[in-house]
Formats: C-alpha cells, structure tokens, sequence
C-alpha cells in the first residue's frame, strides 16, 4: 500500500555493508500502518538485520499472509521478492517457494490471527518439515487489520477495549514450537531492537526452521491498560533468559560477556551465534526443561525472552529427502526426462 | 450366439483377497494374444472385505468404453450372488465355487451355471490359509482361460514376467491355473460360443492407466515439485511420479534427486506449495480429487488474479461432498471452471484416455507457464484408475517445451524498469521474472488490488484496468490451447458432443446408431475455453446432444455461457449413476430424442 | 444551477481521525431535516493515515443510490487535493483548510473555492493534538452547515443524543461547529445556489447500515448460535448481533445469555460450527465474504447433500482473491451458486437494502429449515456497511415462524421407523429429527453416498435415486422462495433487470430515461432459483438489460443456467470498479445500446 | 457402509444396565474395517464404556471425519445420531452442534491423519474453547483408508511396508494437547481394554475437552516389523505412568490399590476418577513436569499412556461464555425476541 513514494537519498557518509550498500537500500516503501504500531520497530529490526548480514536484496524472499504484520514486507527490502500470500498460508507456499529455490534466504513475517487461527495448521507443519527459514510472528494478541477481535494470542483475563476480558487459554507460538520441535524458538519484543536484530540474524542463517515470537503492540486496539500485551505490561514482565549474539564466519569472539556464561554455537555457514545466559537455570538445548521454565514463569505472569531452544543437529526439508543442492527451478528440463529411448523401455512394461 | 472376441467377464469377489492380479493377469493374457480389451474395476471405498467387481470386455473391434451386458460372471462372492447372477446376459454363463451348495432358487433359465470347486481344488494343493486364498483367484483366471480358449503359454510368460526373481511362485500360480483350466475341459464344453481367438489388434499398444500416464508425463514434462493430499482416485498419479522419479530423476551414484514430492497436510497446503514453487520457476503441480478443489478454491483465485502458473489434476469421483470415492463422474466442471470468488474463470484441459493424460501432463505446463495461470487437468476415476488399452506414447526430444514470458537475467539488465503487469505485447499476457534471478526483477505478488505496474491499488480505473486484461488473456487461450476433435460429413444435422472418457462411448453408439440410419457428426471438447471451431460446429447443427457424466449438464452450462451457443440446440444426455459411460445409454437416449422429434 | 435539497457533498479527509463521526453528523442533521439522504464512505483498507471519503448525496427526491456528480468537495487532505479538485462538476465548490496554502496551479475556473482556516481556528480554540484533530473535522461540519443552510439546531440535538451524558463535548462540538459556521456566514455568500430545506420526506423512515440490520433481523429470528471469522465487510453484522444480544438475550438478574456466538478460528470451522448447530435444531449462521465462501465451499456442498439448513451472509467485496477489501461488488454470484464440487446448486436471496437485509436475515432461517440446505444471504459491502434511507422496519408478533419439516418425540413414537431421505410428501423435502429427542429419530448423518433410507450406499441407482430427488426439492425451493419485483406496463419492449444493490440506481435511471422517452420495464430479482415470473419477464420481452456489478455477467449467466431463456435477449450492463452503482452509469449503457439499435 | 444387518438378538441372560439395556444395545451396525484392525478394539472398548455408564443411547451423540477411524461411529451405539462430517472437521461441527445443544454427550473419533494434518488446527481450538466432549484419536501413523501414506504421527525411523522410512518429526497429539492446555489428556492402546475403557469414562465425564489418544495399529498397513506403530513394537515399549478407575457417583471407592498411590478426583456429577499412580514420579497435575517427563521417556524410546494429565478446575466453554443451561435448540423461537414494540424503541435510535 504506497500512495506515496519514499526517497532513496542516502547519505554519503551513512555506513555501508560489505556489498557496498547502506541501511537505505534495504528499505521497502513508507509503512500504511498505525503511528507507534509495533510492527513498524520490527521491519526496523529486520532491515538492520539483513543490512549487517550482507544479504543481496535480491536473494531474499519476503513471505506473508494476510494482516497489518504482513503488509510489512512491503515496508523493507525493496529489491528482494516478495510474496503476499492469502491469510494463513504462507507456511506453505514458503515450503513449496523452498522446494524449488533452496539458494534464497526466506523470510515469512505473520500475525498472531495468521499463524494461530486460521493458519495453525500450516505453521505446525512447517515446523515439522524443519523449512529452512525464518518466520517472525508479530504478536499482538488481537486481529489489527480486522479492528481489534482477540486472537488465539490473547492472555486470560487480558481485556479488550471494550468487552468483557479474554477467558480462553492462549496459545503461546514458544510452547507450541517446543512440542512440535521446531529446532530455533526465539521470543523478543519489539521495543528491544537489541534483542531482537541478532535473533533474526541467528534466525535468518540457522538452517531449518527458525521461529521468532515478538511482542508488537497494536498502539490502536491492544495498548490500553489491562492488556498483556501492551507496551506497558510487556515492558514490565519482560524476562530475558538467553540473549544472542550473532558473529559473521570472518570474526572471531572477543566480546565480553558480562552476566552470565556465553555459549558459541557454530552455524552451518560459519557464523556464530554466542548464546549469552541471563539466566543460569535456563537450559536452551533442551525441549523439556524449557517447556517445565516457560510454563513456570508463564504461570508466575512473566514473559521469557532470548534465544530459548536451539538444535543445530537436525537436517532441514530438502536434506531429509536428500534433494540436490541445485535449486529445482535451475534444473534445465532436458535434464529432467530420460529421453525418447528410455520411454519405450517404460512402455514395454505395459505390454 | 456365438462370438469370437466379444464377450464379457466379469468377476465378482471381495476386496482385499488378492483377486486384483488375478483380474490383471486374466486381462493381459488376452491383449497379449493381439485381442484388444477393456478392463473397469468397481471397488468399495473400504480396505477389505466388501464386494468388488472386475469387467473384462474383449472387443475385436477396439471400442473403448465398458458393454451393457455381461457374458460370463465370475461370482466368487456369495454376498452378491443373487445380484450377481441376475447381472448376466440372456444366454450367458456363471462360473461359481462348487465347494459349498449355492442357492437353486434363483436359477435363471436363460443362464448356463458352472460350479468348479474351487476352494477344494485349491485347499488340497496348496498350504496356508492366504496362499489358499490367493490360488482360488489365480484358479478361476484358469477357468475362464479354458472357457475362451486364452493361451496358456501367454499367462506362463506373463507370469514369468512378473515373479522374474521368483521361480517358485511361478510354478504355484502355474500349478492353480492348471487346477481350474484341466477341470474346466474335463467337465465343460470348451471353448465356449464365445471365445477368443489371437489377432493382431493390439501392436504399438500398452496396457496402463491414466494416472500413471499423467505421473510419466509429469517427469517427462520436467516437473520438479509435486505437493499432494492423498485422496481417492488421484492418489496413484503421485505414486506413479514418485516411482518413475525415483528411478530416472535420482543420481545413481550420489543418491540425490532432482525432484521434491511434498506431501502436505492438506489440499490448502498442497496448492499453496504448487504456487510458491510455481512462483520460483518450478514446474509444480498437484493431483487432487473434488473435495481437494474445493479447499484449493480460495489460492486458484489468488493464482488467476495473482498470473501464477498452477498444475493441477483433478480426477473426478461422483457426487457432491465425499460422496462415492470410488465411482466415475465428470462433476466438478463448473466449480473447476469457475473455482473461487470473485470474477475468475480457468483453463481446463479435458483427456480422454491415459494417452491424453500423458501429453496433457505435459502440455498443461506449457499453457500454465504460457498462459500464467492455473490449468487443471480434468480426468476422473474411469480414466484414472482404469487400465485402458492406448497407442504407444510418443516423446519428441527436438520439441523445446513452452516456459511462457519470463525475463532472463540479460533481458532485465537491459530494461529501464520492469513492470509485472503490463500487456506489453497486446495479448494479454504480461512478462514475468524469477526471484534470485536479477535485483531489477523484483516485485511483490499479491492477491490485493493492483496496477498494471504491480503496485498496490484501491482506485477504481487501475484495478479494472488489470481484470480487463486478463479478459484479453483469456482470449488468447481460446486461440492457445488444443482444438477440438471433429468428425463431420456435410449431409449430418445433427452432432453428438462430449469430453474426456465420454469419447469411447460415443465413438461406439455412433456407430451402433449409423447402423440404424442415424448418423451424427462427432466432436470432442478437449479444453476450456472453448475454441471458435466448437461455437462453429453447434452454431451449424441443428441439434447437438451434449454427452457428459454429471447431473446438472454442467459441459453444456460453459458451453452456453462461454460459447454463447443457442441454449435449443443443445440436448443434454446425462449419465451420473456413478459407472462408466457405455455406448448403450448414448444410443437410448438418442434414440428417445429422435423419437420425440428431435434432429438426428 | 440553483436547486433545493439536490446537493451532493464529499468529505476528503484521512483515516483514523475521527472523521466518520462529523460525517455522520452532517448527514443525519439534513435527514433529521426530512430530506432523504444517501451516505456513501470510500475507506482504505488499512487503520490509519490512508485517504477516505465519504459523499452525501441531499436527494429530496429520495432516490437511493450515490450520485455521479459532487457539487461540494470538502478537501481536508493535502495528498489527494488534485484529484478531489479534479473531481468537482462544473460549477461547484471546494472547502480547503486555508490555514496552509494550496496548488493554486491546479485552480479550474468552473469551480468556486473556498477556503477556511479551520486548523488555525482550531488550534485557537481547543487544547491537546487530538481534540484539534477532532475538531477540525467538527468544524468542517459548521462550515457546510452554513453553506447548506442547515438547522443548527438539529445539529445541537443530535450532539446532545450523542454525548448525552457528557455535557462538555456537546458544549466543545457546539463550539466548533460555531467557529465553521460563524466564519462561513461571515465570508461567504450563505446559503449557497445549492441549499437545503426543511421538507417531510423522511418521517417513518430510518437511516441504518444492513449489516446492522441483518444482525438485528438475527436476533429477531431467533438464531442461537452464530460463528463466524472476522473480515471485511461482513464483520459489522456479528457485532451487531452481538449487540442487541447482549442487551435483549440475556439474563438482566442472572447473566445468563440465549445465544452463543463463536470466534471460529477460521471460515472452514466458522461453517462446520453452523452446520453442527443446526443438525441439533438451532438457527445457526455465519457472516462472511468471498474468501470465506471460497473456504467454506466443501462444507457448504456437504450441508446441500446432507441436507443441513445454514444461513450465510456474503456481504460481497471486490475482486477475486484478496481484491479490494473495502470496495464494493456482486462477484460472488457463480461460486456461492454452484459452491463446492460434484453436482451442487444453492438457494440465494438478494436484499436490496437495509430493510431487506432484517427482513431476509428473518425468512432465510425459514427457508433454510424448509428446504433443509445452505441459504446464501448475498449482501453486499454498499449495502451492509453504508448508511441507507430506508421504510421503518416492521415485525409481527403473530406470524409463526417456519420451522420446516422436523419430527417431535410424539410423531416419532408413533412411526413404525423413521427414514432420514424420503420423499414423503412428493416435494423432494425429507423429514429430519433432532438429536436427543427420541431413540426412533436417530440416523446417521454423511456426506458420502447414502439411500433415501439415510443407510451408506455404492449402489448407482440408489444414489442417484437421492440426487434425483434434490432436483425435485430444487423445483419447490423455486416456488416457495420470495416473488420478484416487477414494473410492467403492456407497451414496454425492453425491461431492465437487476439485483441487491443494483435497484437505486436502476429505479432512478428509469425515471431519467423516462424523461428521455425510453420507458423500460423493470424486474428486481429476489432470489435463486429464479420464479416462474422471472422467466415470463424476459420471454415477454425483446431485450432486456441486466444490470449486475461484476465483470463475468454472473446474474446473466445464472439466468441462463437456471431459467433457460434465450441470451440473444439479455445484455450485459457490468459494472464492476468496485464503486456503488450509479444511475448515470446505467443510462449511459442503456442510450449506449439503444443507439447500437437495441430495443428500448 | 453396511451391506449386512447384524442380528440384534441378545441372550436373556446378558448383563443388563440400569437403563436395562445390555451391551448388545450398544452396539452398531457391522464393521466393514479390516480383520484385527485395531479400530474395532476401540469401538468394542467404547461400546462398553456407554454401555457401563448407562448412557441413553439417543442422548449421545458421535462425531467423526473421514478415514477408517472416522467410520466407526457407524459400529457401535446405533441408537445415537452420528455425524459424519468432512476430512478434518469433526471438531468444528461438534463445537456448533455441542453449542446448541449442551445436553448431549459428545464423543468425536478422529484419526491421526484427521486430527494432526488436514484437521490440526481445528483439534487445536477445540481444545482452546475447552469444548465438553471426549476426543478419541484412533492412531496408527498412517492413512489407513487412502492405503498407507505417513501420518504426522509417524515416529523418525519408523518403516513404512516398501520405501524409505520416516524422517520428519512426528506430532504428538499428547505433548500438543499439554501445550495447549487441554484439561484431560489420556494416552492408551486399543490392545488394552482393561486401561481404555476407564480412561474413555472419565474422558466422557470430564467437563471440557478430555483426549484419548489411542495407538490402534492397522494391520494392513502399518503392522510389519519396523513400525513403530505396530501391534509388537507397542506391546513392547507399553509404559503404564497413571492408569485409572471410573467410578460412579453412588458407588463408594473400596478397591485396594497395590501398586502405588491412589488419588480419587471428583467429576462434575459427583463421579470420581481414581487416579492410580503406576509410576511414582509422574505428575498428572502439572503440564510442565507431565511435559518433561513425556520427553524423556519418549526419548528413551517409551510410550507413556494412563491418565497423563487432569484439570477439573477450568470452565468448559458454555460457562467461559455464561450461557444459559438450557439447551440453546430447546429455548422457544418467540422467546428469543423482544418483540413488536422494542423494535420501534431500537429504531429510534436510527432516526
Ligand atoms: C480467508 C480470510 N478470512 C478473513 C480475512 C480477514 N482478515 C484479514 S487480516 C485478519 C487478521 C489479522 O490478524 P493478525 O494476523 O494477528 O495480524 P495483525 O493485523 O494483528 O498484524 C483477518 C481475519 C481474510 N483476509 N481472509
Ligand atoms: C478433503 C479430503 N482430502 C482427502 C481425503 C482422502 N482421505 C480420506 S481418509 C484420509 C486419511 C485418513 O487417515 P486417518 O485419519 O489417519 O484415518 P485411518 O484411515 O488411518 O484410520 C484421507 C487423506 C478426503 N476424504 N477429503
Ligand atoms: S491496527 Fe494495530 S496492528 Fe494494525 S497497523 Fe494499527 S497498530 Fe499496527
Ligand atoms: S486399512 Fe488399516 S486402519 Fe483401515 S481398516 Fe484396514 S487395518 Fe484398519
Ligand atoms: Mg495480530
Ligand atoms: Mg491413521
């Protein structure tokens, strides 16, 4: 939705990354959403993101469903692909995009109603195939492009602008990854760019699917008080347990770490992530014991963030089926029949 | 009367006992002896135990579509036995297992009755409860081989062909044949009036079903990526793909392959994966029965107004909802055609036989990519799951396929800016370019409003102006896509018109009815939109009885809204109880039609 | 050109400002004046910050639809100035906000502008950003009110209505409106040539939205459970029945509510909610538009074969796929007539306005348990989210309501066995029976295939025997439904034709081609199957012009389908930019066709 | 699919009910499944279930979607209406129709293929709404009626009868429902009727959404060596944590446990669940640590069954809604307006 065009000046002195492009070339057109919309700081953070990783514009794909949070891949990356999809389905035409082009970075950004509701079954599945890619929920609890329904986000007792307060079981993305056994869970906020850019860096680079879970408030129909998941409460419930650090295949770790003991877990392309514990109970190589911590603080009102599972062992879609490592979709078509010859052989067999 | 190679057998057993090869064998032992057959299989939508019914139609003179009588009835199954035996033709013959008493009562006069003791024969020759089973089916393929005079050396061959590795189990199947073939000339009179006898109708032919031609034309067509939901009666077209992918598109030495079947977790899901690959450059598609388009109608939408190629096979079953997975109909023409909300209509490509399905596998990529835009393949249970005898299939290597407008990296290079939906060449189709191809070729799809340039839009001229060209789209398939098959004489007023698996059928009532003096014109419909040579041959009929398997005369409803045909000329001649079509209903109903004054 | 209650005013502003309420005040404050209005609201679809208009049409004759001029253009947004100043007929005016200043380039002669600083005015007299905002728009309202000549009084009752409890923002509103008002009076010549006077011709009538009213006509049908998924531009009418609900359906001491409704987690649950209520003998219904159709299209051709009454509303937006969400159009006629595969077909009603949208919400639920099948409601976004003019809606105590042909526990103890799916009384309506009220009654309920004893089928002649007998219902069906609305007169050749929100603009067309001398007879359709009468119409005619708003003739097409009458008659006047229809737009077309030498 | 009536004629002396009725009553029309299909041990444990709650067969009411599972309905209680919907479905059909007509009891028969993909996301809400009904899923790891293919609940490495096998990680309906929340939650082995035939008690008397999941093997497909899902490799890895004991309300609890604890749990009709502890460690009241321990005992190669998990505390969703007890089909059409003369009170309000 652009009725207006953004201009592309950039500064000469802004920074550029090492293809020689600056933060300006990994935008998209001027946001259409709310003023103060939560999803506006997350476009932020993605193009950050992809602007620090080096990623050509033109090898990302941008995927979404239907919503104001998946409106926004028209907001970053102007020169990447994009593929706005009907509502709740872009798990699978991520996975089929995936199937026929492994050589581009995915990037499928949801709304809570779009990956919940309608789109619970697709999200599962995804999920269960290991896609390679990142998929960010921006989770506001409510339906925003709809006008503030509450969505299956929505805390009990969370309450509405007007109406009576939410009385059914949320369904937390985090808990349902974990039992599912996505293999990277991540849950950031928004408002806490820090946090949040090297979770979608991580995110973006680990291979197999990638779960990012951000509070983003609807600043027009769930940041009144009594939410859960306005800015306020989010800011005062906000538990950091493992935050991430992303380091590019090149570097090596020399940062400090102050709280807590640091964690580098290679990635398939070299890179790093240097898992940094908050807190020391958490354990995020473990399905159950991050389940058991979640639920606990779940229980005592709190919000754990970070990065809080990860299993770099097991193989994404395509390696599980031991496809070629050549995008399908490069396949020359000649090389794809075994010809006029062998067709007869075939036949003989229906004689 | 007597007959040479025109009789029909059918078998009735239970499902699950392993009668299916049994049937096979009996079937290919008579196309081997240069006879060409007709092979319906009519299978309860269960696992086992229910009664399932096998038709071998063996017809010297290569029709194609399953007879109105039955010759000799195998009934194995006592559950059905009465309906069974009331099945068969006056003068006709029922083969029965005389190890246990069968009901008197019901004999009918006019019906030869048989008793072999099967289930004795083969519990003395054979140990194990399953092998016992087995052999009673392979014993009664020996019957039936003596009663027509099948040649034995051709089912020794044949399975010799089939348990190659298996020596054994040659030698045992052998042996029962010869248990049911030795009794039946010992105690019957054999060959029969109607029999079989070696010709040479059946060279530079196979023997398969469509959905097995469509899997082959699918990796003949270059598919990559297949996404599915199983459901009755398309199942076995992604089994096909599967099986031939993993024998030619799977390096030998490294094991990897250059095909990706998905198996989705619904049929939302599947058409979903076809668009994202689709959208990537793959050739993808998916087979799926009418409940399966149902889910899909909303992303075929998206497809039509979003110009992504699609493939999409619908083997047709009978009846709204789930109703009979496992019974023939043409019924989801309309809801194909018209899938979705909104103003949308679709390519459809009509076969008429596992032939057709194997080059229209491949030929539907074509016009998806060319045309940008969901084609489906509308084939049905008859076609699908049904061994028809066919050409051979041909496959010409100098053939470059059809990938439609897609930019190259060079081309976008040298353009200033690239527009996704602009009719830059007048027919209709815009120029469309890959992800990860070109940093100019990027664009966002999607199924909201928008502008020629592919720009979001709410404003009333820009969004009309897109939906108007895909009008001019449409009408460059009208042009595009594979003509109609015509017959006609120039002394005919009237026609008989039909699609895919109708044609057999018709092609043989019109034959019958010539021989009572009528003689129809002939065409055969073979995609949506309809060409002008269809509208052509109407406007130029009298009367054109419209042929087709469903209810609500659904081929004839297109034909008016998108021929724009006068709705008098067109007689709808509907046939839905769910079987296969025969000639004998065309030929009624024609007949009716005449009588009542109508053109002939 | 000077004229008296035949004004037209539109209102550019951006969204998410608090505009609709001004809006809505200023219309209301002319209908409070008894001149007829018509509202019409052009809104992005998006929150906040896109531009949206809103256009009322002052009709003292009280024609119904919008109009295709715009005398007053009220400018408040900077971003589309040009086009709004490029959108004022000759002669007319332009409000801008003058306290920044403007294109003067842009300036036409034709149009008189005129500017007032209302933000100056605002930011004078009001504190905080968001009130200035309010206020401005407030004031905006003072300014036409002047222009107009409107009553301020009506202006300052209908505050206090609106802020009945809150004092101070009637006193603020009444300050801003002063501040508009005052300045207008002061610097320009007040009334304009094009003013508005007290008149009596709205008394008795009601200015409501149809969702609002559909959701009203709900609660008094008695529904009790209602699911639905949340879209545009149906969601309004869940809210409205939530609302009166929640006011009249439940307990004032204990709470309790007599109504259950369920955010269903998607459109495909959102029906089989529907269907599984009125299984059990609810009045069951589900709000939609076009996607949800599209997902509910397989439950919806198991609820046809089943036999399951449902009740949807399909508040009709643009496009196919996601289109324009907030734009209006009748695109979904096809999909929900033949929705889901296999031989399906669905019985449609078309409300014309809000009135019909009470009424028809009430009688759906009756023709739905009559006729035991999905009932599409086939609303429309210009009709169910616009402000309409229409008759006070009227109920009568007395009338039973149809509950259709359910058996109760005592006719069901005195059956000797009930059978879900016989024809008892020869119009192809079975009888049902509700689970838990008598041990007789209990059947099993499945889309697949089934005899008219309700037992599971694969037998060709009892499926179809069932099919068969839906068409007789289907024949019932087309006789019980609701009677078209006809204008005939013994002279006219040529009718005009049309649907749902396609009647304000045709009825006002006919008078402006009347005054032309070409008097068309007209037949407002009202439901599908079509009647017996609709068909007469357009046989008794030599042309006849079928107004619809989508691009593919979808009304004409069903015509043609389902009345079989001949196409040569019937011409296509396709309205589909996703603009309400205008009369102009009619008449042009007409004159157009008249000129090409058709029958007037 | 019934082509041969079952002859209904019970012995005299068959045990009778309280309704007296006996078994035989309960039963349903013959079942077209194949032989040793584990499906028809579910049914038979069903049968007897109803049979010994003494439940008016016209007063329940049986769900189901479509696949071998789904088709029992048929087979057992021909007394009560079925309602046999579409693929995946069943939950959504059995919200409406439990919506108007709290009354009934509800019992939904999925399959793992019905309920964990096509159906995953309604098998989700429905546990969200807490939806008073016992959900049994007849779970075999493969689409048994579409011959063969995968389920989602087919384990990694599991065999299927010819090709490759398993890669993908499988759901869990258990782990799913814990994360969910889901208020009783039971896993059992349609080979062991004496621990499913309470469990499905208790699930049709729980007030909410009770699971029963099922490994039901079929023999067609799935029973080869290799399976996971077989009728051996179950036997095998059987792991009983809590099993239970239905009892009702008159009765009084006497029975002796021997092995482990025993904890009695009151059900909303003054029934009780008396919960034997088989494992001592197992918390059937905490999703976090039932979570845990499931985990490690599956990645130890176990499958847990019993009563896994008990919530008698939360409302189901006609009270999350404060509806009225009356069955919404039973409240009289008239009075459910206000009438005449409101109508021209709310009218005004438009003028
Ligand atoms: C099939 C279908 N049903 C309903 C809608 C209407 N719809 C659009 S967005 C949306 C919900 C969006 O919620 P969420 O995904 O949380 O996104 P948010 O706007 O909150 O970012 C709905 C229901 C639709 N577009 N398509
Ligand atoms: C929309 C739709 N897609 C596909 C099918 C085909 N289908 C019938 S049953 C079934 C799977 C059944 O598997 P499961 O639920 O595990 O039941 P089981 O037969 O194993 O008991 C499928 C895919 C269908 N009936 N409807
Ligand atoms: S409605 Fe809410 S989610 Fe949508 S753009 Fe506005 S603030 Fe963001
Ligand atoms: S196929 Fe499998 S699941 Fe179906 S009836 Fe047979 S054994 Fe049971
Ligand atoms: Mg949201
Ligand atoms: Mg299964």
């Amino acid at each position: 939705m652009s009725y207006i065009g953004k201009p592309k000046v950039a500064h000469p002195k802004m920074p550029k990354n090492d293809l020689g492009l600056t933060a300006r070339d990994y935008e998209g057109t001027v946001s259409t959403l709310c003023a103060g919309c939560g999803h506006d700081s997350v476009t932020a953070a993605i193009v950050q993101a992809v602007f620090e990783l080096n990623i050509e514009p033109h090898m990302l794909a941008k995927m979404s469903g239907i919503g104001c949070s998946s409106k926004t891949p028209a907001y970053f990356v102007s020169g990447a692909h994009g593929f706005n999809s009907v509502h709740g389905r872009m798990p699978s035409v991520t996975t089929g995009a995936n199937a026929a082009n492994r050589s581009l970075m995915y990037i499928g950004v949801s709304g809570d109603g779009d990956s919940l509701s309608i789109g619970a079954g697709q999200f599962v599945h995804a999920i269960r195939r290991n896609l390679n890619m990142c998929y960010i929920i921006e989770n506001n609890g409510v339906y925003g492009l709809t006008k503030g329904q509450f969505s299956a986000s929505a805390d009990i007792g969370s309450k509405p602008k007007k109406g009576e307060p939410n009385q059914q079981e949320p369904i937390d993305p985090v808990s349902t990854a974990l039992s599912l056994g996505a293999t990277y869970i991540a849950r950031s906020f928004s408002g806490d760019k820090e946090q949040l850019v090297p979770l979608i860096q991580g995110a973006l680079l680990h291979e197999g699917f990638s779960l990012v879970d951000v509070i983003s408030p609807c600043v027009t129909f769930n940041d009144h008080e009594g939410s859960t998941k306005s800015y306020a409460h989010t800011r005062q419930f906000y538990h950091h347990v493992v935050d991430a650090d992303f380091v590019p295949p090149a570097e090596e770790i020399k940062a400090a770490y102050a709280k807590g003991s640091a964690m580098p877990v290679e990635l398939h392309d070299g890179s790093k992530i240097v898992l940094r514990k908050v807190d020391e109970q958490y354990d995020p190589t473990s399905r159950a014991s991050a389940f058991k911590y979640l639920r606990e603080r779940f229980n005592a009102g709190e919000i754990t963030t970070g990065l809080l599972y990860m299993d770099e062992s097991r193989q994404e879609m395509h390696d599980l089926m031991g496809n070629t490592r050549t995008p399908m979709c490069q396949l020359p078509l000649e090389s794809l029949n075994p010809g006029a010859g062998e067709l007869k052989k075939i036949l003989n067999r229906y004689r | 009367m007597a007959t040479v190679n025109d009789v029909v057998v059918k078998i009735a057993t239970v499902n699950g006992t392993g009668s299916a090869s049994a049937n096979g064998l009996l079937m290919k032992s008579i196309f081997r002896m240069g006879i060409p057959v007709v092979g319906k299989n009519y299978f309860p939508s269960n696992i086992q135990g229910l009664p399932t019914w096998y038709e071998i139609r063996v017809t010297g003179d290569g029709y194609q579509s399953r007879s109105d009588r039955v010759d000799i009835m195998v009934a194995m199954n006592a559950q059905t036995y009465a309906r069974d035996l009331a099945d068969v033709s006056s003068g006709g013959w029922l083969l029965y297992d005389s190890t246990w008493p069968r009901h008197k009562q019901l004999d009918r006069d006019d019906v030869t009755v048989l008793g072999v003791p099967l289930s004795r024969m083969c519990n003395e020759n054979f140990d194990g409860a399953r092998a016992r089973i087995l052999m009673k089916n392979i014993a009664y393929v020996g019957v039936v081989a003596a009663l027509l005079d099948i040649d034995l050396d051709i089912i020794t061959t044949l399975l010799e062909e089939t348990f190659a590795d298996k020596k054994h189990l040659v030698d045992s199947n052998m042996k029962a044949i010869r248990l049911g073939y030795d009794y039946a000339r010992e105690n019957f009179v054999c060959p029969l009036a109607c029999k079989v006898e070696a010709m040479d109708g059946t060279s530079g032919h196979i023997v398969i079903d469509g959905n097995t031609a469509a899997g082959l034309g699918c990796m003949y067509a270059g598919a990559t990526v297949g996404a599915w939901y199983p459901i009755t009666p398309s199942t076995s077209l992604m089994d096909a793909f599967r099986s031939f992918c993993s024998r030619y598109r799977t390096d030998p030495k490294t094991g990897e392959r250059t095909y990706c079947i998905i198996q989705a977790e619904d049929e939302l899901a599947a058409i979903g994966m076809v668009l994202g690959a689709a959208w990537n450059g793959a050739r993808s598609f998916t087979p799926t029965s009418g409940p399966g388009i149902s889910l899909m109608s909303e992303f075929i939408g998206f497809a039509y107004y979003a110009e992504i190629p699609a493939v999409i096979f619908n083997v047709q079953r009978t009846g709204p909802s789930t109703g009979m997975p496992t019974r023939t109909q043409q019924s989801d023409i309309l809801s194909c055609a018209y899938a979705s909300h909104g103003d949308t209509r679709h390519v459809l490509l009509f076969p008429k036989d596992p032939k057709e399905c194997f080059e229209m596998a491949q030929s539907a990529f074509d016009y998806a990519e060319r045309l940008q835009t969901p084609v489906i393949v509308m084939s049905d249970l008859d076609i699908g799951m049904n061994d028809w005898m066919v050409p051979d299939f041909e496959f010409d290597e100098n053939v470059v396929r059809d990938r439609g407008k897609v930019l190259s990296a060079e081309q976008l290079e040298e353009m200033e800016k690239f527009y996704r939906y602009m009719d830059v060449d007048g027919d209709g189709i815009p120029y469309r370019t890959l992800p990860g191809v070109h940093p100019k070729g990027s664009y966002f799809t999607r199924g909201s409003g928008h502008t020629r340039h592919g720009a979001y839009t709410e404003d009333s001229a820009a969004y009309q102006d897109v939906v108007d060209r895909l009008l001019v789209k449409w009408e460059t398939a009208r042009q595009t896509l594979p003509e109609a098959e015509f017959e006609v004489s120039r002394f005919n007023k009237a026609g008989l018109l039909t699609i895919g698996s109708g044609d057999g059928a018709c092609v043989e009532a019109r034959d019958r009815l010539a021989a009572q003096k009528i003689n129809l014109d002939y065409c055969r419909v073979r995609a949506f939109p309809f060409s002008d040579a269809v509208k052509e041959f109407i406007d130029q009929h009298e009367v054109v009885y419209v042929v087709e398997q469903n209810r609500d005369a659904q081929l004839r409803s297109l034909l008016l809204l998108d021929a724009g045909v006068d709705p008098a000329k067109l007689v709808p001649l509907l046939h839905y109880n769910g079987m296969p079509l025969n000639a004998g209903f065309v030929v009624d109903r024609v007949l009716e039609e005449v009588a009542r004054g109508r053109a002939a």
